[in-house]
């Protein structure tokens, strides 16, 4: 009863079948075929008068409304990363304060319509006429006035960044809870201030859980941007509807703005794309892809090997 | 011929360039407790993975009982099997993870009975009544409402130990069942296990502990960097090891 | 010259006929700021070029500065900033081709200089049936958000049951590109619309749509906040000049509305 | 040099005092400060017209038009989630067609305009007067008028919720990649499928992580449904718009519209913080709150034993 | 007389109504290994965690040399100390946990230069060879770009040694350092600790083997149920032990 005693009878070369889904690909084909259809009678239809969309794709408004539209994306997203990180890092601190005020934020800015924020930020006058610098309560020191200090570009910017902000806090909050205890609390035991565990050890893994949320919301920004024509600043979508309501032409100049979002989202996904990869190191280890051939002999680990050799040399990661 | 429980044939695996597997070829018995002992990072675990289907091996052959392991054969083809084949393959394969891998969403006794009502639709209450047994079995009976984070080291191992029995596998296979374990604790799970092994349980278990595998082990494999060095019984590799490198890794085992 | 100075007035030696009569803080800066919404053709549109304003309301208040010696600056916002932005003081006066109306006198006053009055839009299929308001009756209707046509329509839907008619369905539509598109995707049977613009978007429509008579007199009016009695009151005199002098009338003829044309600029002049 | 010989010099009792951190407190009275000047200017600028607000905030179309928003909110967002696992299932599938084309949804869909895929699905009759039911590019069975289908009502809900099933396979995907590969081999290990894995190991604990940016996404397409206006449906925000273009009140009506929305906001977030509440059970031991009295010798585990004891006890959770 | 390392006066800790330290008192010595033995959840993780201040005391006092743990006295009160004066009290302890809790987005080397480059502020250079040495020494040299996952649990627990070791810590708290070791490597990884010890590191030591705390050990702790029950030399409380508790344990442990 020898367990070593291995039963020898020598197998023909197997082919191997890998594994098939039906109903998955009868899904994916139906999928494929309704789009198909969909492009197909939009690229057939004549009302959507292509002609138009091609007049007007670059046309220099529409061109200088989605910059624009890019410049406002950018810039409020970058301070609503960075408010949503502080307003994070205050609802999940100790302070009882910090965290009411930091949730007393998100509640007050996610609650507010943004048309409301950015008409707020930029008749501020008729609320504050006056900025005045001095003590609370008290009298003022220093008065200027309102109107000449926010231009409709910086209550654009005003409403978005701090709307923004608070929704960033929650999926910065989101992706911070995903971090395990243990996490923290081996940063600590090396030492690791607040901050550094922060920095060092939570966010870059929390990082993998915040980005996909995040390119929502940058999607989003894209074309909440469009609010701003409230308070008169001209981006993608208003330059397309100052347009057609001349022309009248309503439906081939949303394509033309829709096209410009596409492309844009595309753009933002692979970079996304990119970006997750760049987090995603040290997480998802190395399978052995496809297997050669089970069940023949044929020399291990060439095929596979080679197929996966370029993920298997990590980077030595610099250590900022 | 008995069929074994367990038979591996030439199996090899690599992550990218490296190969962790380089042709694991043996045979467990029906019944046996096979030991599988073997410095840090010689593919003890990953051949476990092997087992149930948790790697894709690369090449060679895995067979528990009469079904090969992730494949059905029709003539000159090995097909690829389906998710909820390969599921139900699992179902009757159990496994201990090194790291206990318990459900922190769910209390000692609810990672217990999650195999057995979810997966083989066990009657609730019967599942219950079962999972207690299992954890008193394993000294923690007290604990069954605590959440895996309120546990010690020690007792998430014997929730996972007891996870993997509740679902009555013919084949276990344990990743150092015990590292986390106090010698006296040890002695407990080893009871756990012995009286398993009375009940027919065929077992295969990565241990470090050479005591463990002489009083249970019916085998003792020995695996070095990939390969199965040296099988037999647990006197015979564990006193007199014929090959150089079992005999150069028990010099240093402590006494 | 004079056109010279207008363009460019410098307080102090300006010669324009109505300087010195307006707000000193308005002298002072030597601008008027105006909000528009300009999506409303022919009152304001964007140029084809994006930025220019062009429109009736443009060159009335071209010829207006010529008479004030202040420059008239246009911004472009939304209906919805219009209010806020006059009682923030970011704006002084609002010209948007806004109906004048009892019920908005209480919030701010109109200073009344075209008359104009909701029509029947519809499709040149139905032009012969649905004429008036009377014939809307059992018909569905769109209305563009915050046009008085839609009290219009209530009272119409109201005259139908009485009659014993069914009633008018009315839908409420953000702006006028989306009615049209609604009319023209028979979504609804008719379009209730300020008579002005419709007849534009009728022309624009190369036989597609058809306006119909206007059914009321009402009127226009240049929007000024509650406290801007003064600057008020400097315009309307600037429009009974350029009245007399006729280019007022030019401007509407240029753009077919010299029926729209009124006499006199009366204060909050509509009454019921 | 015995281990166990222990200094036993009575000390007298000392006082605890916990720490101290003077720049937070600072920073957090600053806001409080800073908050409060607004709510005071707030409720005394008069040209809020708060009776103004009072005579509106409970109006019939107001309150019709907030039932509006609601449903259309609690409606598109049901089935904006289901759609989105179905899509962070489909994305993270290993058939490439499926991968390929939730993609492609969520390209889609977040790349163009709300505004335009609601105009699109309402004048759905304008590019395709009829719904045509037959062979792909073939002969047509069935053909039934689009107008008649599609009602606005019908075309706000689809929108909205193919709009959001996009973003919330994204939110979904990141959940998922939130938990560890070890949690799935331990699924699959004790031999549940991937639908099982998915329902009970899975979903469960990415919910954690789920929750805050769907909260997010609640809170958003409560003020997103304001752009049904364009189709002619009408909620709470369009609602007060009609009312202040009537009488052009716009300061006090947006306050009634804000004030509706703050106050469905904080229902919502008090809501969240219950859901989060239950899906954080097990990830956050208990930890022993504060300590009555380190350096003193009263007897230990009394207050904060009682004051964590009802945590302590979890609930056995029925097994559904 | 010469100050001890660490000294722990009546600690007690617990978590909801469950007091799991029920007054521990005890001292170690500078250059001292101290071994903590006791059944499974005794409350031996829980008691290094608070030596660390990763869990707050609800009563009694521990001090690391002249630094009382988490509180600053003056006068009759105790003031609790701030973050970051913690974080600084923290770099003096290294600490090998139970579960390793390894920086997965990191290397094995970027994972044991991460405390000497961040906290330490050690120029990148020179902490990367002495970080390499280090691997070294637990023979992990050619696994140094290995991301956590791509490492097997032996190798992991090697890793987290190296990286408290990074530290130079004062005082050394080990979790069961060689619950996922082959006998082999334990030799290995107990030679490490051994010239640690000549080089006057003191340690405390959570073990379940025997032979560790026999060969390494300067005192042994003899700890259960969260009370400290007996404390001496390795051979006294290993072979004599004097209390009925220590002799149940023992009995049990395998051979
Ligand atoms: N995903 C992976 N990618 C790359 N290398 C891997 C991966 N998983 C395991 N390895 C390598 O494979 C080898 C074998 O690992 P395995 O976990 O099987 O060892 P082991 O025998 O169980 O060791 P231990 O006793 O330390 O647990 C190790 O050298 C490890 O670095
Ligand atoms: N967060 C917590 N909430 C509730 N109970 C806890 C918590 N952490 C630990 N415990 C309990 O405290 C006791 C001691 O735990 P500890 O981890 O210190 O044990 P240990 O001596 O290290 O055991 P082992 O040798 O198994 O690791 C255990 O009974 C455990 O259930
Ligand atoms: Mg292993
Ligand atoms: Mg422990």
């Amino acid at each position: 009863m020898s367990a070593t005693a291995v039963r020898r009878n020598e197998e023909p070369e197997l082919r191997v079948v890998p594994a098939r889904y039906v109903g998955r690909w009868v899904a994916a084909f139906l999928v494929v075929g309704i789009l198909g259809m969909l492009v197909f009678s939009m690229f057939t239809n004549e009302r959507f008068h292509w002609d138009v969309v091609g007049e007007f794709l670059f046309a220099p408004p529409v061109l200088s409304g989605l910059g624009k539209t890019l410049m406002l994306t950018a810039v409020s997203m970058v301070i609503g990363i960075l408010l949503g990180i502080v307003v994070a890092v205050c609802r999940l601190s100790s302070n009882p304060i910090l965290s009411t005020a930091a949730w007393g934020y998100s509640w007050f800015f996610r609650g507010t319509p943004l048309m409301v924020q950015l008409l707020f930020w930029f008749f501020l006058a008729a609320l504050v006429p006056t900025i005045g610098l001095g003590v609370p309560f008290g009298p003022k020191l220093l008065e200027i006035d309102t109107n000449s200090v926010i231009s409709p570009f910086t209550a654009a910017l005003l409403g978005l960044s701090l709307n923004e902000g608070a929704y960033m806090g929650e999926i910065v909050r989101s992706g911070i809870r995903a971090i395990s205890t243990g996490q923290t609390e081996a940063a600590k035991a090396i030492g690791m201030s607040r901050m550094q565990t922060m920095r060092r050890v939570v966010l870059p893994q929390a990082m993998r859980v915040i980005i996909p949320p995040t390119g929502n919301e940058t999607i989003g920004m894209l074309k909440y941007t469009s609010l701003v024509i409230v308070i008169g600043y001209s981006e993608l979508l208003t330059s397309v509807s100052i347009i057609y309501s001349r022309n009248f032409q309503t439906i081939p100049l949303l394509l033309v703005a829709a096209i410009w979002y596409l492309a844009v989202t595309a753009l933002l996904s692979i970079g996304q794309y990119f970006v997750e990869r760049h987090f995603e190191r040290g997480f998802t280890p190395i399978k052995g892809k496809k297997p050669p051939k089970p069940g023949t002999s044929a020399p291990a680990g060439t095929v596979a090997a080679s197929a996966a050799a370029q993920n298997i040399e990590p980077e030595l990661e610099p250590i900022k | 011929m008995i069929e074994p429980m367990l038979r591996a044939r030439n199996v090899h695996k690599s992550f990218g360039h490296i190969e962790v597997l380089k042709g694991i070829t043996l045979e467990v018995q029906t019944g046996q407790v096979a030991c599988l002992l073997g410095p840090s990072g010689s593919g003890k675990s990953t051949f476990l993975r092997c087992i149930n289907h948790l790697e894709k091996i690369n090449d060679g052959e895995l067979w528990v009982k009469s079904e090969r392991i992730g494949y059905r054969r029709s003539g000159n083809s090995l097909h690829e099997l389906k998710e909820n084949e390969t599921a139900r393959q699992r179902a009757a394969v159990g496994m201990v993870f090194q790291q206990f891998n318990l459900f922190p969403h769910r209390t000692a006794l609810e990672n217990v009975v999650e195999g057995p009502i979810i997966v083989q639709k066990v009657p609730k209450s019967k599942a219950m009544r079962e999972g207690m047994e299992l954890l008193d079995r394993v000294g923690l009976a007290d604990k069954y409402k605590h959440y895996p984070a309120q546990l010690s080291g020690g007792q998430q191992q014997r929730v996972a130990i007891a996870r993997a029995l509740a679902l009555k596998p013919q084949l276990m296979l344990f990743d150092e069942p015990t590292s986390a374990l106090d010698p006296e604790l040890v002695g407990e799970v080893l009871d756990v296990m012995t009286s398993l092994a009375a009940s027919g349980m065929t077992m295969v278990v990565v241990t470090h502990e050479m005591g463990f595998a002489k009083e249970v082990g019916d085998v003792v494999h020995f695996m070095a960097d990939g390969q199965l060095v040296e099988s037999g019984s647990p006197t015979q590799v564990l006193e007199n090891p014929r090959e150089a490198r079992t005999q150069a890794f028990l010099s240093k085992v402590l006494a | 010259g004079g056109a010279a100075e207008a363009e460019k007035p410098s307080a102090g030696e300006n010669s324009a006929a109505l300087f010195k009569e307006l707000p000193e803080k308005v002298q002072k800066s030597g601008t008027i700021n105006v909000a528009s919404n300009v999506e409303y053709p022919p009152f304001e549109s964007f140029d084809t070029d994006g930025s220019t304003i062009v429109g009736i309301d443009r060159e009335i208040a071209d010829e207006l500065e010529k008479q004030l010696g202040v420059t008239m600056k246009f911004d472009n916002i939304a209906f919805d900033a219009i209010i806020p932005g006059l009682s923030s003081a970011r704006y002084d006066m609002a010209m948007s081709a806004m109906s004048d109306t009892v019920e908005r006198q209480k919030a701010v006053n109109f200073l009344d200089y075209f008359s104009a009055g909701g029509g029947v839009m519809t499709s040149t299929a139905n032009a012969e049936k649905l004429k008036t308001l009377e014939d809307l009756c059992g018909t569905h209707v769109g209305i563009v958000k915050g046009t008085t046509e839609d009290a219009d329509a209530a009272e119409a839907s109201k005259k139908c049951e009485e009659e014993g008619k069914k009633s008018i369905e009315v839908t409420i539509f953000a702006g006028q590109n989306q009615a049209v598109l609604a009319l023209q995707s028979d979504r609804v049977d008719a379009f209730l619309v300020d008579s002005t613009s419709g007849s534009v978007i009728a022309a624009e429509s190369k036989g597609a749509l058809a306006m119909g008579e206007r059914y009321q007199d009402l009127a226009f009016g240049i929007v000024f906040p509650k406290d801007q009695e003064q600057l008020m009151g400097t315009i309307q005199k600037g429009l009974e000049a350029i009245k007399s002098d006729g280019s007022y009338d030019k401007i509407l003829t240029k753009y077919d509305m010299a029926d729209h044309s009124m006499e006199s600029f009366p204060v909050n002049g509509v009454k019921e």
